[in-house]
């Protein structure tokens, strides 16, 4: 049990520091939470290439991919100097975390070739397409279908919440090729062109005002079957180690945190109070334990562990605390808290602006209640909810 | 004994509900939500005039229906439930029970004629920034005459005709009433959470204005004006989270997931029942809150508290709970679930955060136990 | 909307206070939260006599049957009234709330004339037989069985948590008559005589220390086809009348409860603590709540209505609630809370007794999850839970 | 990097859960429950003697096995899971700790040694009455040979030997070490709602005692012990809390209602989920305070109260939801649900409250942001 570095650790922490340092600004006060827009992907691109190349992105792959080859635990090392800085890395999270990951695993040495080191580049930008409007919660209800056509594929069907689809090159898509089958067994998963005829996204108008998500539509989209991830009909195997990395991914959330609401209520006069200073020590403790956490599970994998449903616990606690924190901060400005101009507002509205988010943070990446069963389940090993789908056809569910 | 609305009541608040379903929906709200340049729906506000709702609670003798708060009350459920995008809160339970409370006979009878026909609308300007406007703490001065200071957020402060104006005077503080289209006030928009319901930030440089009421004794009129405002916000905050409980219902009734309706998880129905207990807490102290209003009982101040409190838990619960039961459908600016969010946090907020209440209440207990 | 009596109220008020003035002493601190024993019982039998003499036990029962004939607003007044005395009246909520009032839907003329004078002239006391050890929340699932044999059945098995089964007359007792038949469909109702051959009560040792319930244990127990209550089949439908009648009396709880540990708070320097006043500002708005939703189901009820699945909510409410405010005080005494003596402890250690006690009434009566299952259900109108048990022969029922 | 403990560590916690599955069940726990003679069970407690535990971090100078923190940590986590009714924690967080952090080269000599043989069963005593011990308040004084005053609860205050006591001397407090079997020193057993862990009043009538370190720096040794016995004790309440979630999990799979498994209800599962999400939140923040503890780390303060607070609520929740996941039968007195719900509620109240430790993290990320 050690928090501090080893020698090889310390050394590696000022190699990383030191190349941040050269490239860029220490992260303050103004630097925006949810940066987005041409500029910031052009400054996000520019990011990727000069990590790339100085042997800092993705740490742990392998140097054939331009990865460096390292230790998960420089990996952890990397990341928490990385986010001292204003770095502009959000567009990568997907494409890198869950999405080249699945073609590594299911693509053929051609796809790896082609694809894995533009990306890790920042050359090209790749995004996540799974949910559907009938399948959230349960993502392998989608109906997006995919028709074999020769030695095509082709693809009519709406995806929806993709992060990143109008300013990604490639997408990963899960598809339905046989309605006849069950659920869960008549699914096949795509490499695809964003670019090409037929695609086309359209940002959704968020709760929040923001527009950040996308819908996708799929119009006669003809994919060849060599871009085709896995075998025919297990899609659904190859979605769930892409979900499976995606629960490293998720669970941080970038609204304000203990931190932030203990200065706010110092600098408002609150930190006084008994009731607020009880409060914090709640959302101190349960941030502290989502952290510390994660440092648990770096040391599993880096001692050859997986990442497994455990680590559902992070999305859990991040996300209503965030709910609860802003909620905490407007009640405590009183009638003023509902004002949200950034210019004039304590903190830059920071706290008004990110209670319309906090919603979409519970649901997204999975549901409070997902990850619950989850848990439960997985975790714990209790019955599965007893299912009403698992051998029906799909195309005899109700549907409601 | 009769804990219950009367037939009456309730037939009052069946034409209010059908009315308000025809000519306020969302469509109507999400006009003003869209708008920037829009502080209100004044073709819903116009029908509401004419429905001659601001008098509910007015004396006769001074042009309202008299009918009493036990009426307004039933009112104001439906207008929450419908999340009217009108100044009736501001005009109704702040600025004309202000005057109720603290006003001439010269000034009820030259302001609140004018105030149910529509031609004055009110407002009620206490905040003056971060925390709960504490009369002691007042920076808003008023020197028998003349009005100076900032008040911000004052809600509906930029469609007002008039405000009533929580400010200090000599050593004490007192409720002043001042007309805002005049010399010496000058007004500008802020941006909210809550877009649908406007707000001003409002300066006062000698604006000519008048006392209501004594000098010095602004923090008991405020006090009174305040559990008034606390029992009928109430009210409007059991419509929006009772709306938000059935949103939630219908949807999960209707939605699959797995093969069968979402509703089916235990996960939703517990969350909904816990929904349904906050909500029927809620209306019971609203219950309560309503008959202590209704007869001026010793008891409004703790009643006013426990409903108050009550209803902001609920439609905060029951608003974010329903956009959570819609899932991510629930995040979109189309679906209403958001409308309820915002306009849960402007109601919990408006009239003092709970934190304000909870105190509040708790001495009242003191003083009760005490005595 | 009115909280005052009406002038016919206010006089049966005054009557109603008079004679317990007359009869009992008023409650005060010492009062015991929870009496048992024979003394208290035979005082509890008296009362109950001299109310019926008076004129105020079951007051909306009919006269020929001993009641009063009057208006459900009377009982309520009744009851507010004789809380603020030190009346012992536990021994027969359940006979007289739950058990004769199915006497009264299902029995016989016969049966309504032995019976429900005696019951409510406290002269015979009544128990409800319905848990048993693998039929607590599912209470359907009884294994308790009776057998025709000629004029009479043979009833074997085991119930559980029976109140006051070691000092009842009688009891209504739920078999199960039809093995083959789905669960609901083959049970039937009796009435037991408590005192015959073959019936044994045991109390139960709590976790809390005390016995207040009972294990009934049944061997070749004999009773007369003239004591079933219902169609044989039908004792679900006749357990569903008794369990509707027990929303009504489940829901308070005997346990401290804002006010008491508000003066504690003060006695002993905690209320001036801002965390502690915020607590009991939500202690306070809940438990008005609940009692302000029991006078709005009065009110309904004395409009005609029937008690319904809404009042649910005061059991989940108080429960809960005991529990939290038990915790509460035990936390603020520190370490010194730990201590249980009923002589030396603030006020009387009734904080740590009902702390012990609390877990069990939050199962009792229905668990928090299975009322919420009511609520969601009966209330809202959500679909029921996936059942497998409803069409299956209840001897093929997997039982774990 | 590395957090978790070594394969060492944990090859020792193995092996200690081994030995208290087999030799401290709860049929073992439960010889003392059931008898009111009874303050420990003394069979276990020579054994745990005999496996030299109580020296784990005790070094080799002083007899003890000079392993480390860490070590004591899973050990007590090992502890806590099986409710093991001995006073090790007064004997080991408490009292020897109390020793090492005060105590002088000779009085450690002196006495340590006695307690790594059992010879010498510690406690320790600050509580004087209902709320948190605060020095400025003590009535036990010490006048620096004699010790006068009364002290409840002690746990263990009827089987120790020898107590540490925090009293007053002069205008400041000190720790003073006294023999609890020599004269002026009378004590009376006391009923908890833990009986398998026995607590006393003890008085003090001239007491002869000495002190431990300095005189007037009580406050500053009784934080520090305090801060030790807080990561202990959260190892402790850990273990129980995993206990929970276990027997809660196996009930669930095994117990059938409407014809399925009842974990299979999403209430169950969810309520288990909440279970281990907070066991977990407990169990990092108590790692988190074991690396503090063992390297001394100037974060101890806040990593102590951290662990404590996660592990108090951890343990509430598991043991209370564990008597409702289980029904009726987890109110029975036979079934072991009860003894851990018993058992959390003084572990967290033992060494200072939620409440305390609340405040004192506060304080400490005061100091910290300050800084």
């Amino acid at each position: 049990m050690d928090f501090n570095d080893t020698k090889e650790e310390a050394e590696f922490r000022v190699e990383a520091r030191s190349f941040l340092e050269k490239h860029l600004k220490p992260k303050d006060a103004n630097s925006p939470r949810r940066p987005s827009g041409e500029d910031f992907l052009k400054r996000a691109k520019e990011w990727q290439k000069t990590k790339a190349e100085g042997g800092f992105a993705q740490i742990t792959w392998p140097k054939e991919w331009g990865g460096r080859g390292g230790s998960s635990m420089q990996q952890v090392i990397w990341n928490q100097e990385e986010s001292k800085f204003d770095a502009p890395t959000g567009p990568f999270t997907i494409g890198l975390g869950m999405c080249v990951p699945t073609v590594i695993a299911f693509g053929s040495d051609e796809h790896k070739k082609r694809y894995v080191e533009k990306a890790l580049r920042g050359e090209e930008i790749w995004c996540q397409l799974f949910s559907e409007p009938a399948a959230g919660s349960d993502v392998a209800g989608v109906k997006t279908r995919a028709i074999k056509d020769g030695d095509e594929w082709v693809i009519n069907g709406q995806k929806v919440w993709t992060t990143g689809a109008h300013f990604s090159d490639y997408g990963i898509v899960l598809t339905r090729t046989d309605p006849k089958a069950p659920k869960h067994k008549g699914l096949t998963m795509f490499i695809v062109d964003m670019h090409q005829k037929g695609v086309e996204a359209k940002p959704i108008h968020q709760a929040s005002g923001g527009r950040e998500f996308n819908e996708v539509y799929f119009t006669d989209v003809r994919i060849p079957d060599s871009d085709r991830l896995g075998e025919v009909g297990d899609g659904w195997k190859v979605a769930l180690v892409t979900l499976m990395n995606e629960r490293l991914a998720v669970g941080g959330s970038p609204g304000p945190d203990w931190k932030e609401i203990m200065e706010y209520a110092r600098d408002t006069g609150s930190l006084s109070d008994q009731a607020f200073r009880e409060k914090l020590a709640d959302w101190y403790v349960a941030a502290q334990g989502y952290s510390l956490t994660k440092f648990r599970t770096q040391t599993a994998l880096s001692r050859g562990g997986t990442p497994g449903p455990e680590n559902s616990i992070g999305k859990i606690i991040t996300a209503n605390q965030l709910q609860d924190i802003c909620n905490s901060a407007i009640e405590m400005q009183d009638h003023y808290g509902i004002m949200n101009d950034t210019d004039t507002m304590p903190a830059n509205a920071l706290f008004q602006q990110s209670f319309m988010w906090a919603p979409g943070l519970r649901i997204a990446g999975g549901t409070d209640e997902i990850l619950k069963n989850i848990i439960a389940e997985r975790v714990l090993g209790l019955p599965q909810d007893v299912r009403v789908d698992k051998k029906v056809p799909f195309d005899e569910l109700k549907q409601g | 004994m009769n804990f219950d609305f009367s037939e009456d009541q309730k037939f009052l608040a069946g034409e209010a509900r059908k009315f308000l379903n025809a000519q306020c929906t969302t469509a109507h709200v999400r006009e003003v939500l869209n708008d920037d340049d829009k502080s209100h729906h004044d073709g819903v506000w116009n029908k509401v005039v004419e429905m001659g709702w601001i008098g509910t609670a007015i004396p006769e003798e001074y042009g309202g229906l008299g009918l009493g708060m036990l009426e307004l009350c039933v009112i104001a459920e439906e207008m929450g439930r419908a999340l009217a995008p009108v100044p009736f809160a501001s005009t109704t339970y702040f600025f004309a029970e202000a005057l109720k409370a603290a006003g001439s006979e010269e000034q009820k009878k030259d302001v609140l004629e004018k105030v149910v026909s529509g031609e004055v609308v009110g407002c009620y300007a206490a905040s003056e920034g971060p925390g709960n406007p504490e009369p002691s703490k007042l920076k808003t001065t008023f020197d028998g005459s003349k009005l100076t200071g900032t008040k911000i957020p004052v809600t509906d402060g930029d469609i007002a005709t008039h405000a009533v104006v929580l400010a200090k005077e000599g050593s004490g503080a007192s409720l002043v009433l001042v007309a805002l289209t005049g010399e010496g006030v000058s007004r500008k928009k802020v941006s909210t959470l809550e877009p649908t319901r406007s707000h001003a930030e409002i300066t006062f440089d000698g604006a000519p204005a008048q006392r209501l009421g004594k000098a010095g004794e602004g923090e008991d009129y405020h006090n009174r004006v305040l559990d008034h405002a606390a029992v009928l916000l109430a009210f409007e905050q059991l419509g929006g989270a009772d709306r938000c409980l059935e949103m939630a219902t219908e949807f999960a009734k209707d939605r699959y997931a797995f093969g069968r309706p979402i509703g089916g998880n235990q996960a939703i129905k517990h969350k909904l029942a816990d929904m349904y207990v906050k909500n029927q807490v809620a209306r019971s102290n609203c219950y309560y809150g309503a008959w202590a209003l209704s007869t001026d009982a010793s008891e409004l101040p703790e009643a006013a508290a426990s409903s108050r409190l009550a209803a902001s838990e609920a439609y905060w619960f029951a608003s974010k709970e329903n956009i959570q039961t819609h899932g991510g459908m629930g995040f979109t600016w189309e679906v209403d679930c958001h409308l309820f969010y915002r306009r849960a946090k402007l109601l919990a907020v408006q009239a003092g955060s709970p934190k304000v209440w909870k105190e509040k209440l708790v001495s009242a207990l003191e003083r009760k136990n005490a005595a």
